[in-house]
């Protein structure tokens, strides 16, 4: 090509160019609008890294494939919340891939559907549950922490006794067991076609259901191309439950926020995550858009100091530090009111035995200020406070307004950012004097958040590193009641350890945080989850 | 033709300052540009002392206010006052332009001289070193040393000092070379100057003025830098006022209809590098001795 | 456009430009650099325009093609050529005259051609933009025009570029260019400059002879009233921007009427004068006669050179990374840019380093200088071979001082950031005795007075002094030290002829005074005999022939001697 | 030809040796803990200290370097923590992306501020001088993300002239067949012009946001190089041989000033190539510069060290090509070398 000809060409493109700003994006072809009818398009900020739940490292969004992807033995039935929207219920468990089972002392023993079918056509049989409760208990890492949560560890638990006929052995009595059979980790894989893909080295098939689905679940991944988008068809061959309307579902990864809003806003996605509460509270009042929003069960964000070193070591310290958060501003300025508070509730007594409450802290500056002086800080100390910079969002704002307020009482705070990464292990390595960081429990139960936060065991998600005897025997024994239904016990371990976590305060609570999906009108069947990502199974468009 | 004109001329014994008012009333631009770096300047100066409000103070009963005469740029998430944010963060913005770009003006311009007038092993070396840096992406590298080293403003301004090494290495290496066979530096070795004095007594200062046509254009890109690493949360840390972090935070109103909050900061940081860029250029028609006349 | 001349037998000058002021617009407000001059050139005729630098010869030239730069402008008077109001016409006008009716020659012949195009196709662009050839034929006309040129093999220079040929070479492709659409009028500025003197001589005889056989009329623009004499039929002299003389090449040699005529006159050296015979004679006459020549003295020369020689390594990318690697590759042959030279200089002596450029003369004296190391060879400096030490750590070495050198550009050699004061004191400050403060200013008030140069100028900084002030300080800095051996690298070739006759003068003066050896490297044969007591003429690095600079000038034994002599442009009358 | 090109690239081995060590280190030094990041949220410090062991991380440095290089030999760049793809893979089908939106924006910039340079040359001092210089300086001093999220503002929230920044292509086409990679190019060699027309629409916003941004570099340089060569004797002697003011300028002048152009755009290339992260990541354009980001970010080595790689490749590359353009414009060059 001669230079002639080049700038002849460049010619042309440019004047392509010109017509492109002119027009308004064309894109009104008659096989692209009937696509998007039976087509759900969602946006959120980050798409899975891992298409398999017993993977390693699987992150959030990998849960919302697996949970779509797969089927459970059993699901949780839904229920109508007092704002009129839907939510599972903790309390009912309903059939999914069993039609029915029966609870013995010491077992429980599942009936398989006849008719359920993987992706391959291939029945499914008791052996590929047993083959899947097996790796989820043996694969390690999150899988098997969270098996063990509804003591369930070990591979002689699970007895295949036929094709259809399946029974899962208790190791002790634990309230504990059959919710867990029912979260996304015990779900059922095609035992066949992943062990015709497993290694000596991968004995578990685990590379191949990190890019493949092998399940039998109601949607089948039929494109993903990792952090750019995940594409959903429906398996019309699903048996476990109504069809779901949805005949396919595209996922895209769109990192700007602002961004998602427009997109929201403007017609052109269907789903929108991951908002700012700002966005959230403005799209509902603006009522173009539908904005459901749920306080995320057993969910708290929250203040938590190293109760291990020097000066949050001191109770003062640390009750003044509950004195000094300036509650009402982070609910406004942060969180624009979404958000359940957990402050304010008059005394740090509690009467219910129901996980999160509010505690009886309230701002008040004079108070801390006196606390501070009894604790032999005077004139304050400085210290950092850190936050994961994958959540900055929220925590950069009300880290900088607790920060000024600790100003006032002395204690000289300065912010400290981290990756995401390396978040976790810092929380692990537990030397960080003060963060601010959120945490939710999949089972919502009291004990089973203490259990994890509060426990001597010392956790990773004890991030303050508290251990108290007396903390430990109440959630013991709150543990041990309700696997013997013994509610009076129950109640009065629960109170107790919530008034000691209270009193003792190692993290202080702030609110609960809600859950949020813009969604446009004509999207209907939308229910919140435990593991907060989206059912596309009951989802609908008008 | 310019032998014509530039011999007709008598010597001229006015110096810099006549030929910059010269410079400036032939291109009023750049007179905008040194009127503007000195408005910077002060408001590096005394801006903290001058600010209507605390800049760290927040009002969440005053949050998200559109200008006005109280809050002249308005007021963000927290109800800080953005003006008096931008005002204050002039210094700590300078601080890290000036800093980084000192340092790497040390280091660049001297690596760059000595490898342009020895040649040999010490430009290998050199041109190693910065070849190597220019083959990654820069803006990257600098991401990961601050990842590396923390994000610390100390370690911002070195981040910044290292992606532009490249840069001061090559025209304080092309200018040393065009020179270390120059008349002036042959009569320097005959006059018993040792390699290290002709380097820096006689070769270094006449590229100086060269230099600080680059120090300016790169302050702007230091700016500009640290904005992008504060941008995606690499930068300084919060609450201290920084234009790229006001950016950021802004963001994200855009969309819901709080311009301001990310609009002022960014006008003012374009300003800034639009400053500096225009002062470069009136600094190379103030040193280029083509155009004195 | 075509222009048509008149075609009655009384025929109009050609080119007639009455009363031409030009000004440039500088921030100093407007600066005229051509101040009402008249001339007039017939067909045929050779006018040759001379004058120094900045006497407003080549702006006159530019403004009669009208190719000034946009800060000059025609402020008063006109030009007309051929009947064409030049200054007044439209562009369009003036456009279609270039190149075509009036075309120019310049100097520096290979940056005045186009680097990235052949040059045949240059031709072309000027012969079809002209409407001389189309594009069918325009590859056969070029080369018919090259042919004009006298250019061996023109179907393969047609296809070279202007670096892949010699500076000879290149000219004679300006001067096709030029010549391409048989213009009425060349002007050649300075068509000679930058190139040999051998060059030179084929340069000019081809567009004298070219001029002749078309009728075409020429400006012939130089500062060397010699070349201008030799090849003109009339000169116009010029000194800031006025004429201040006109006349037939004749006239004025024989009776120069104006004085600057005369000055100018007499600074071109030519043969069968004394260096006191370049300076106007009212200065000549209260200057102290020359002096007789001293017979060098006996006993132990002052400098002895053995076998001097210096390769370079012609060397590949490829091959040395090869040899990087460990592969066996024969590492090609070394080119000597001096090549086994061997010569003796007894104390007060002076001996003249001839050549064209190329020939190693540079090469030597920077070995002589102890800049560059020799290959081979060895420089024997009062009984002490110099060539063993290195030239990295000469600096440092007391011998440095002894040997000391006046470089050729004096604007190159100053630092731009020195005042004159602080470059003299250089050497003082870094090998001389602790001298500091008023001392060392004395020192280097006594150094300017010395050389010549005003004590106010001390303070003053390289741009702000003129060519011949900055070659005092020059001057001045290499005699700091009292050396024994000063090397002067051509250091009058950056200087107008007047100048260039104070500074000859100063320097034999100096030497006379402080009883220096020099060793003068020169392009110039007649600079050489008045200043040199031998000469050396050296070609391709090695000697040529030696001998007492008035026997070689009087009889040249080699053949490149003579051609050398030969090709110096000689008035026509003396 | 194929020597000049392979000792090109000898020379380059250098530098891309540097890079590695570099990046080995730098991200060595980076904070987080991969392993604690693979064992999951519940992990015990038993749990993580195996999983370090697995992955070799308990070895020291030397060895991991070693181990490092030898997989690199064999094409293996490891594998993405937050993608759980092999980084090569991830570079195959995003490195197109990158390419394709720099290479289109470095086209508008180019087609702009190239005759913007060599008019405000041709006319130097005149107003077109001037606001050639500020057009481009204000360009070059605007943050890449604020003017990405301004156009993005202004174009499709409030004028909705361009479609939803939502990557490469609306979710309803389908990505043409791969032949180049980008899509503009793959979409009109296999006909599907409605594709075409999608993909145009995508991409134009942010390939203008990075034409904005290196409009300075290139106006500047051929401003300058322009004025140069302008000035030079060679244009003086076209001018006297009468030839055509267009001729003068684009035929001898623009020519020759063609080579430093050239060399900035290598250079504003390569610049881009790193810097459009920031545009990638307001855009949700899947190129290889928000994967780094966010890779960074997470201290996810094996993609850092991947990206670095491919770029400094890109880069040896990119010279090569300058150089093979310079002997195109350039008879010296090519006979020199």
């Amino acid at each position: 090509m001669n230079r002639r000809e080049f700038l002849k060409s460049a010619t042309v493109l440019s004047s392509a160019a010109a017509t492109g700003v002119a027009a308004p994006a064309v894109w009104s072809s008659a096989s692209a609008q009937s696509a998007r009818q039976e087509t759900l398009l969602l946006v959120s900020e980050s798409g899975p890294n891992n298409l398999d739940i017993h993977g390693v490292g699987t992150n959030r969004p990998g849960y919302e494939v697996a949970w779509n992807c797969y089927d459970r033995l059993m699901s949780y039935g839904s229920k109508t919340l007092p704002d009129g929207s839907a939510s599972y219920d903790r309390d009912k468990l309903v059939p999914e891939l069993a039609e029915e089972w029966s609870l013995s002392e010491g077992s429980v023993t599942f009936k398989l559907r006849k008719d359920a079918k993987f992706h391959d056509g291939t029945a499914v049989t008791a052996q590929d549950v047993k083959w899947s409760f097996d790796r989820a208990v043996t694969v390690g890492g999150f899988p098997t922490f969270q098996m063990k949560a509804g003591s369930l560890e070990k591979p002689e638990q699970f007895v295949a006794l036929d094709d259809r006929t399946f029974r899962v052995d208790f190791i002790r009595p634990d309230r504990l067991t059959m919710p867990d059979l029912a979260v996304i980790v015990p779900s059922i894989f095609n035992s066949k076609l992943v062990k015709s893909k497993a290694t000596e080295a991968d004995p578990w098939g685990l590379e191949y259901t990190k890019q493949n689905t092998a399940g039998g679940g109601a949607y089948k991944v039929t494109k993903w191309q990792s952090g750019t988008e995940v594409v959903f068809e429906r398996n019309d061959a699903w048996t476990c439950g109504p069809m779901p309307a949805l005949k396919r579902v595209v996922w895209r990864m769109v990192p700007s926020a602002g961004n998602r809003r427009a997109l929201i806003e403007r017609g052109d996605a269907d789903i929108s995550f991951d908002l700012p509460a700002k966005d959230f509270v403005e799209l509902d009042k603006a009522g173009k858009v539908k904005v459901v929003s749920n306080p995320i069960s057993n969910g708290i964000q929250y203040i938590g100091m190293n109760v291990n070193k020097p000066p949050f070591n001191k109770l003062e310290v640390r009750q003044a530090v509950a004195y000094a958060i300036p509650y009402q501003k982070i609910m406004d300025a942060v969180m624009f009111g979404l958000g359940k508070p957990l402050f304010g509730g008059g005394s740090n007594k509690v009467s219910d035995p129901v996980w999160p409450q509010p505690h009886g802290y309230v701002s008040d500056i004079a108070k801390a200020r006196e606390l501070m002086a009894k604790a032999g800080y005077p004139d304050g100390f400085e210290t950092t406070l850190s936050f994961d910079l994958g959540s900055a969002a929220v925590n950069e704002p009300l880290c900088t307004l607790l920060q000024e307020s600790l100003a006032q009482i002395g204690i000289k705070a300065s912010l400290n950012k981290i990756p995401g990464a390396n978040w976790r292990g810092e929380l692990i390595k537990k030397e960080l004097p003060l963060i601010s960081n959120f945490f939710s429990g999949w089972l919502d139960y009291p004990e089973y958040f203490f259990f994890w936060c509060y426990h001597g065991q010392n956790a990773l998600f004890n991030t303050m590193g508290y251990k108290n005897p007396e903390m430990d025997k109440l959630i013991d024994g709150a543990r041990l009641a309700a696997a013997t239904n013994d509610w009076a016990v129950y109640k009065e371990d629960v109170n107790g350890f919530v008034d000691l976590a209270f009193t003792d305060v190692p993290r202080v609570p702030l609110y609960q945080p809600y859950l949020s999906v813009a969604m446009q009108k004509q999207i209907t069947g939308y229910q919140y989850w435990f593991h907060r990502q989206l059912d596309y199974r009951t989802l609908k468009k008008a | 033709m310019s032998t014509a004109t530039a011999d007709a001329a008598a010597p001229s014994k006015d110096g810099i300052l006549s030929h910059a008012r010269h410079i400036v009333s032939e291109n009023p631009v750049t007179g905008v540009s040194f009127a503007l770096f000195a408005l910077f300047l002060l408001a590096a100066i005394i801006g903290p002392f001058i600010v209507p409000y605390d800049p760290l103070a927040s009002d969440t009963a005053a949050a998200l206010q559109a200008p006005s005469a109280a809050h002249w740029f308005g007021t963000d998430q927290l109800g800080r006052d953005i003006f008096s944010r931008v005002v204050v963060a002039t210094r700590l913005d300078m601080i890290i332009a000036i800093a980084s770009v000192a340092l790497v003006f040390l280091a660049g311009g001297f690596a760059g001289i000595a490898s342009g007038y020895f040649g040999g092993w010490t430009d290998r070396i050199v041109g190693r070193v910065s070849d190597t840096i220019m083959a990654f992406p820069l803006f990257v590298l600098a991401m990961g040393i601050v990842a590396a080293l923390g994000n610390t403003v100390t370690n911002i301004i070195i981040a910044t000092a290292i992606i532009n090494f490249p840069l001061y290495v090559r025209v304080a290496r092309a200018e040393a070379n065009v020179r270390r066979e120059a008349g002036f530096v042959q009569a320097a070795r005959l006059s018993g100057n040792s390699e290290m004095r002709i380097l820096l007594g006689h070769i270094a200062p006449n590229i100086l003025p060269l230099m600080m046509v680059q120090v300016s254009l790169t302050m702007g890109y230091a700016i500009l830098n640290a904005a992008g690493l504060s941008f995606i949360g690499l930068g300084v840390r919060p609450p201290t006022p920084e234009w790229g972090i006001m950016v950021a935070e802004g963001a994200s109103f855009i969309i819901s209809g709080e311009w301001w909050i990310a609009f002022f900061p960014g006008v003012t940081l374009m300003l800034a590098v639009f400053c500096f860029n225009l002062l470069g250029d009136g600094l190379r028609d103030l040193v280029d001795p083509q155009r004195r006349t | 456009m075509n222009v048509h001349l008149p075609a009655n037998h009384i025929q109009p000058p050609l080119l007639e430009v009455q009363d031409l002021t030009v000004e440039f617009a500088t921030r100093r407000g407007a600066v005229r650099a051509v101040e009402k001059v008249n001339l007039t050139l017939a067909k045929g005729e050779t006018l040759g325009i001379v004058g120094e630098s900045g006497s407003g010869k080549s702006v006159t030239s530019y403004t009669v093609m009208r190719i000034l730069d946009r800060a000059g402008r025609i402020a008063e008077g006109t030009i007309t050529f051929g009947g064409v109001d030049v200054g007044n016409a439209p562009e369009s006008t003036v456009r279609a005259l270039r190149g075509r009716e009036m075309s120019m020659i310049f100097q520096n012949p290979r940056a005045a051609l186009n680097p990235i195009r052949k040059v045949g196709k240059q031709i072309e662009d000027v012969l079809i933009e002209h409407v001389q050839a189309q594009p069918s034929d325009a590859k056969e006309k070029a080369i018919e025009v090259l042919k004009a040129v006298r250019i061996a093999r023109p179907e393969e220079r047609y296809h070279a570029y202007p670096f892949e040929l010699s500076g000879g070479m290149c000219q004679r492709i300006v001067i096709a260019l030029a010549l391409a659409c048989r213009p009425q009028l060349l002007i050649a500025d300075e068509p000679t400059t930058g190139l040999d003197v051998t060059t030179q001589k084929a340069v000019m005889d081809l567009v004298v002879e070219l001029a002749r056989e078309r009728n075409m009329a020429t400006i012939l623009i130089t500062h060397d009233l010699g070349l201008a004499a030799a090849y003109c039929d009339r000169v116009m002299v010029m000194e800031k921007g006025r004429v201040v003389e006109t006349a037939t090449a004749e006239a004025i040699f024989r009776a120069p009427r104006h004085a600057y005529t005369r000055k100018l006159m007499r600074a071109t050296p030519r043969g069968g004068i004394t260096l006191r015979d370049l300076l106007p004679e009212e200065i000549a006459t209260e200057m102290a006669p020359l002096g007789v020549k001293v017979p060098p003295a006996s006993g132990q020369p002052l400098l002895v050179v053995e076998n001097l020689i210096k390769e370079y390594p012609r060397q590949s990318a490829v091959s040395s990374l090869a040899r990087m690697f460990g592969a066996k590759v024969a590492a090609p042959e070394p080119f000597r840019a001096v090549d086994g030279i061997s010569f003796s200089l007894a104390k007060g002596e002076s001996l003249g380093l001839v050549g064209e450029s190329g020939c190693g003369k540079s090469t030597t004296s920077m070995m002589l200088m102890r800049l560059l190391d020799p290959t081979s060879g060895q420089i024997i400096f009062k009984g002490e071979d110099l060539s063993k030490i290195p030239a990295r750590t000469f600096a440092r070495s007391p011998w440095r001082s002894r040997i000391q050198m006046v470089f050729q550009d004096p604007t190159d050699s100053l630092n731009p950031r020195f005042t004159a004061a602080r470059s003299i004191a250089d050497p003082l400050l870094q090998m001389g005795e602790n001298v500091s403060g008023p001392a060392l200013r004395a020192r280097v008030e006594e150094l300017a007075r010395l050389v010549g140069l005003p004590s106010p100028f001390l303070d003053r900084f390289p741009h702000q002094l003129s060519g011949g002030q900055k070659a005092r300080v020059g001057i001045a800095r290499a005699i700091a030290l009292d050396p024994e051996l000063v090397v002067l690298d051509e250091p009058t070739a950056a200087l107008d002829v007047s100048v260039q006759a104070v500074v000859l003068n100063l320097l034999h003066d100096l030497k006379q005074r402080l009883g220096m050896s020099y060793i003068f490297v020169s392009h110039d044969l007649e600079v050489v005999r008045m200043l040199c007591d031998r000469v050396i003429v050296m070609r391709a690095g090695g000697i040529v022939e030696e001998g007492e600079t008035a026997a070689v000038m009087a009889a040249p034994k080699a053949e490149y001697t003579r051609e050398l002599l030969s090709s110096i442009p000689h008035p026509p009358i003396y | 030809m194929f020597r000049q090109i392979a000792k090109r690239l000898m020379t380059a081995i250098p530098s891309i040796i540097g890079v590695i060590i570099v990046t080995f280190l730098l991200t060595r030094v980076l904070p987080g803990d991969t392993a604690a990041y693979f064992a999951g949220p519940a992990a015990s410090e038993q749990a993580i200290s195996e999983i370090r062991a697995k992955l070799g991380l308990d070895r020291s440095l030397p060895v991991q370097f070693v181990a490092y290089v030898q997989d690199l030999a064999t094409g293996n760049l490891g594998t993405s923590l937050t993608t759980g793809q092999p980084v090569i893979e991830d570079i195959r089908a995003r490195l197109p992306a990158s390419a394709e939106l720099t290479l289109l924006g470095l086209l508008i910039s180019i087609l702009v501020a190239v005759p913007l340079g060599i008019l405000a040359a041709v006319k130097q001092g005149s107003w077109i001088d001037h606001l050639c210089r500020i057009v481009a300086t204000a360009g070059v001093s605007l943050p890449v993300f604020f003017t990405g999220l301004l156009l993005v503002y202004v174009f499709y929230y409030i004028l909705g002239w361009a479609p939803a920044p939502l990557g490469r292509l609306d979710f309803f086409y389908t990505s043409p067949t791969t032949i180049t990679g980008f899509y503009l190019i793959d979409s009109l060699l296999t006909g599907d012009i409605e594709v075409f027309r999608a993909a145009w629409s995508q991409i134009w916003l942010p390939a203008v946001t990075l034409a904005i941004f290196s409009l300075a570099p290139i106006a500047r340089m051929t401003r300058a190089s322009m004025l140069a060569v302008l000035a030079s004797d060679f244009v003086r002697t076209a001018r006297a041989s009468g030839l055509k003011p267009s001729k003068v300028v684009m035929g001898y002048a623009f020519r020759n000033a063609l080579l430093p152009i050239i060399t900035t755009l290598g250079m504003v290339f390569s610049f881009l190539l790193g810097a459009n992260v920031l545009v990638e990541k307001v855009f949700a354009w899947p190129g290889i510069g928000s994967y780094a980001i966010e890779a960074l970010i997470t201290s996810d080595y094996a993609p850092v060290q991947g990206f670095v790689l491919a770029m400094a490749i890109l880069y040896v590359l990119l010279n090569l090509a300058i150089d093979i353009l310079y002997g195109l414009v350039d008879p010296r060059v090519r006979i020199e070398a």
